[in-house]
């Protein structure tokens, strides 16, 4: 049986059928799932996808942390199903508290595009098996509200459990709390992150690297061999 | 120090997406009643010297030439009280 | 509170009527008369104005712009030509490809970021109500000198209102320019470009037929914004116990937007739509009548039912109103009720708010009252046609005589000066990378983007299984234009052209957008007459159809008008992007070849 | 209708570039003697019924949960005075 890895599409997300497509080109099945719709209709695993959920009026991902499809995942998540959110996807997450800390307006102010070099930090999580860990990966980062901030004692936490997964390399492109780029909860099965894996998926479109597509093809392996 | 308060809102007529948003969401969240919802900007001012009139002059003619955009935002500038 | 009935304008012709303030020369206004074979009414009088205006009649460039149809190459590849929202073009396998260029330059000199950004959005609504996806924006941006304080002004709020609401909506920017001249200063030109993909089948028109289907309003709720002109019509037929000031500047909702274009895209799909049309300026004035020009029959419509945002506007100002993120479809009764529910699944608010007659009047309703009943055509169509006065400007032979001399431009001579004047020009703001503003803008989203900044050209993947692709570039040199304005427009359309081609596409169709001073000028009007001239001469010798643009006149600071812009988009397609060239070297050892003279 | 005012600012110890960049620009705009800025949100919510104490008490629910995030950000919530 294929393995099917759900993409919740809140109203304004933009990046949901990017990892629809990256969800295909590792070898699963992806599966589209409606915010208002509670049912997560057996998925495996479920991405939050990129974008600007109800505008990121408010604060990003403040709103969309509300929605039915969220109830259900975050009961899934706790326990154990593996979630990834990406940018938009990591703000949700933070907001509805799978994540501990929170997401601010980037230091200088702008939106920022750029293809981002990453550190992976931690390659023991259900999304980054297929790294090793201190690897050097390159994929875009696009967002205005990037900063990752938690106070001092989740900070050293976070440090001390390893549940940093990303930093940022060569370039801190927004000011996050010691270059995190991504982290993890402490099961492993929820992370989040800025940058956007699904764009660096076939070397013909965006920055013409693959560099994302581990992500995708980590959390089958784990399901399969789960 | 002192503190001063400039609070910065679009003005009626013009659209405000954001609270919109903010008043929508609320029913579904399970708080009903509310009726409007306009979201805009608070900044706080720490002088470093007394809040005079001249001090407050100055400080009204920021908000109408920088913290406002006075083509779609109105402003009030308010000491804050309880200092 | 008088309401200015049909019955009450019949009744009362020679009640005193602001044409003058509402921008209505004394001949239109007694044309108007002469149509109506009465006075018309204040409603009336507010939809004739708009409609009859510059921007949305053309009244000035028309009979210019007619070189485009009849210069025209023949093209098997144009599918719909110039005259509706936007022109499509054939690019193979059964899909089609539609593109356009705009401009929002007044809006975004008063408000800079609103402007920017309700410039995209308004070019990405055409491009969806002609039944395509939207798949990529560029904007080809003038402002004056780069250290001047009103470039300071704004060009932060520019860059940030099209990167606000592009990136929101989720299109990929695939490029654009940034240019700096002086003569810009006051007056900057933002053009928005967007390029949308439909199956051949899909393609949609604005147009209502049918008696009895349904009129729907669906977006955004309608506010007083861009209304600031009509506010005296409302005032003299009302009295003053509302709000008089109305904002002139649009605020968009780039969220709002986006739920549009994924509840149209559904409504497309389920094959729900028989005609359709974006509300931009003249909003509703502009739906109604070009709906209802295009078709055949009537129109009636109960302007009480359009949902409000501030319940006290007038009709006339619900009829001119620019609220931004509306659309206006034509649906058969039977498929109301899906259409309003497929609105409701995206949180779209739709409303009926007429139907389809088999007259052929125009007539709107207020509280069951007649407000309008106007011949459609009229208004949308048949608008006042001038033959502005036009003659080769007394400086242009100095201009083109005034060549640099040796000693005001002198060259290099020494090492060092060779250096300081690469450096120099590497390091003007013109040349200079403009990788601080086409950051800000997401290039990725969509995940199709084969070629964006710092390519020639933008290039879309359309389709994942075949690598069929188009590719878009926007270029315009308004010092070329000045010095020869003919040549000018040429050299932007060869600048494009080659743009196109040398990422590895074919060049197919044409859009552009022509900024210049005022026709009322005879030095603008000839630039303006040369420069469309030039622009059909080249497409017709190239072989690429112009299948549609925009017009942007009285671009000019007091008496001293903007360079003349003509700026200009070539969209090419490409059968397999995986042989696109990038520019750059590729690899060592590579040959350089240098083609033409 | 009444109007209660919830202000939004974040927590002291944030950082607030949004602030910074105000505070650094008054000085260049000729505008002197402010040692800090701070910029916050704020929201203006329109009652459909009274503003007694079980109204307030939503209000503050609602702001705790949704209007801020308290893991960095802190809220008042007021009645607006001279409606
Ligand atoms: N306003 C803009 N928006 C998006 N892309 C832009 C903009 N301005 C310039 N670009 C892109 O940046 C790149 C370099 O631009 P430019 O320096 O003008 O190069 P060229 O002279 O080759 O057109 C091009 O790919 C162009 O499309």
């Amino acid at each position: 049986m294929t393995t099917r890895v759900g993409v919740v599409t809140f109203p304004g997300s933009l990046d949901d059928r990017d990892a629809q497509r990256a969800i295909r080109l590792a070898g699963a099945e992806p599966v589209a799932l409606w915010h208002r719709d509670k049912d997560l209709h057996q998925v495996d695993a479920v991405v939050l996808p990129g974008g600007f959920s109800y505008g990121d009026y408010l604060r990003a991902g403040a709103i969309s942390r509300f929605s039915p499809v969220m109830e259900t995942l975050i009961e899934q998540a706790k326990l154990g199903m593996p979630v990834l959110g990406i940018c938009n996807g990591f703000q949700v997450l933070t907001e509805s508290h799978l994540l501990p800390g929170a997401m601010l307006r980037n230091n200088h102010l702008h939106f920022i595009c750029r293809d981002q070099k990453l550190r992976v930090e931690n390659a023991a999580t259900a999304w980054t098996s297929d790294y090793q860990a201190g690897q050097e990966i390159s994929i875009p980062l696009k967002n205005m509200d990037g900063r990752y901030t938690a106070d001092r004692r989740t900070i050293d936490e976070l440090e001390s459990e390893g549940r940093v997964v990303f930093r940022y390399v060569d370039v801190n492109p927004n000011g996050s709390i010691n270059d995190i780029a991504g982290i993890t909860n402490a099961a492993g099965n929820v992370v989040g992150l800025m940058p956007h894996p699904e764009h660096a998926v076939e070397p013909l479109v965006g920055t013409g690297k693959t560099d994302g597509l581990p992500f995708f093809t980590s959390v089958l392996k784990q399901l399969v061999s789960s | 120090m002192a503190r001063v308060v400039v609070d910065v809102m679009l003005k009626p007529e013009i659209l405000d997406p954001q609270g919109q948003a903010v008043q929508r969401a609320l029913p579904r969240l399970g708080f009903t009643g509310i009726a409007d919802v306009r979201q805009g900007k608070r900044f706080e001012l720490e002088l470093e010297g007394p809040v005079d009139d001249a001090a407050l002059a100055r400080i009204r003619e920021a908000a109408e030439t920088f913290l406002a955009n006075t083509v779609i935002e109105d402003f009030t500038v308010r000491v804050e009280d309880g200092q | 509170m008088t309401l200015d009935t049909v019955k009450n304008a019949e009744q009362t012709p020679d009640a005193a009527q602001p044409w003058a303030e509402l921008g209505l020369k004394e001949d239109e206004y007694a044309r108007i008369r002469e149509i109506l074979d009465r006075r018309p009414t204040g409603a009336e009088l507010a939809m004739y104005s708009v409609m009859w205006s510059e921007h949305c009649s053309y009244k000035s460039s028309k009979v210019h712009l007619k070189q485009f149809g009849e210069k025209a190459p023949q093209s098997d590849a144009m599918l719909v030509g110039i005259g509706e929202n936007a022109g499509v073009v054939d690019v193979g396998q059964g899909y089609a490809v539609t593109f356009k260029v705009e401009s929002h330059n007044h809006p975004s000199y008063i408000e800079p970021y609103q402007g920017a950004a309700t410039g995209i959005g308004g070019i990405v609504r055409d491009i969806l109500a002609m039944g395509a996806r939207p798949v990529a924006v560029m904007d080809p941006l003038r402002f004056g000198a780069a250290d001047h304080p009103d470039t300071r002004r704004v060009l932060p709020g520019i860059v940030a209102g099209i990167g606000g609401y592009g990136n929101c909506l989720g299109l990929p920017n695939i490029g654009g320019e940034v240019v700096f001249d002086p003569c810009y200063q006051g007056n900057p030109l933002v053009n928005a470009l967007c390029v949308g993909v439909m199956k051949h089948e899909d393609i949609h028109l604005a147009q209502a037929s049918g008696a009895g289907n349904k009129v729907i309003l669906y977006g955004a709720r309608t506010g007083g914004d861009g209304i600031g002109g009509v506010s005296v019509l409302a005032s003299e037929t009302f009295d003053d116990s509302k709000p008089t000031k109305r904002p002139a500047v649009q605020v968009g909702d780039p969220f709002q937007e986006k739920l549009l274009i994924e509840c149209t895209l559904e409504v497309f799909r389920e094959k729900l739509v028989l005609g359709i049309q974006d509300l931009g300026g003249a909003g509703l004035s502009c739906a109604t009548s070009e709906l209802a020009s295009a078709g055949s029959g009537g129109m009636r419509i109960e302007l009480d039912t359009v949902p409000l945002r501030d319940a006290t506007l007038s009709p006339e100002e619900i009829l001119m109103s620019e609220s931004q993120e509306r659309m206006c479809a034509i649906v058969e009764p039977g498929k109301v009720e899906r259409f309003l529910e497929i609105c409701e699944k995206w949180d779209v608010i739709a409303t009926v708010i007429g139907e389809v007659t088999d007259g052929e009047r125009l007539e709107i309703f207020w509280h069951g009252e007649q407000v309008v009943d106007v011949p459609p055509r009229t208004v949308a169509h048949d608008g006042p046609v001038y033959n502005r006065p036009f003659a080769r400007p007394s400086w242009q032979d100095a201009l083109q005589a005034d060549a640099p001399t040796a000693e005001r431009l002198a060259r290099p001579a020494t090492g060092e000066q060779l250096k300081q004047a690469l450096l120099d020009v590497a390091g003007s703001p013109n040349q200079a990378s403009k990788a601080w503003i086409t950051d800000q803008y997401d290039r990725f989203v969509i995940g199709n983007t084969v070629l964006a900044t710092p390519e020639d050209s933008g290039m879309i993947r359309i389709d994942e299984e075949t690598n069929l692709g188009v590719s878009v570039a926007t270029d315009g040199n308004g010092r070329y234009a000045k010095l020869d304005p003919y040549t000018g427009a040429q050299l932007a359309l060869a600048e494009a052209y080659r743009n196109v081609a040398a990422g590895g596409a074919k060049p197919l169709a044409v859009s552009d957008c022509l900024n210049f001073g005022s026709p009322e000028d005879p030095d603008v009007m000839w630039q303006f007459a040369e420069a469309t001239r030039g622009l059909a001469d080249a497409c017709q010798v190239l072989g690429t159809p112009v299948t549609g643009g925009n017009v942007s006149l009285y671009n000019q600071t007091g008496e001293v008008a903007i360079h003349p812009t003509p700026v200009v988009a070539v969209l090419g397609v490409i059968d397999d992007v995986t042989r696109r060239t990038p520019i750059g070297f590729a690899d060592e050892g590579h040959h350089l070849y240098l083609l033409g003279d």
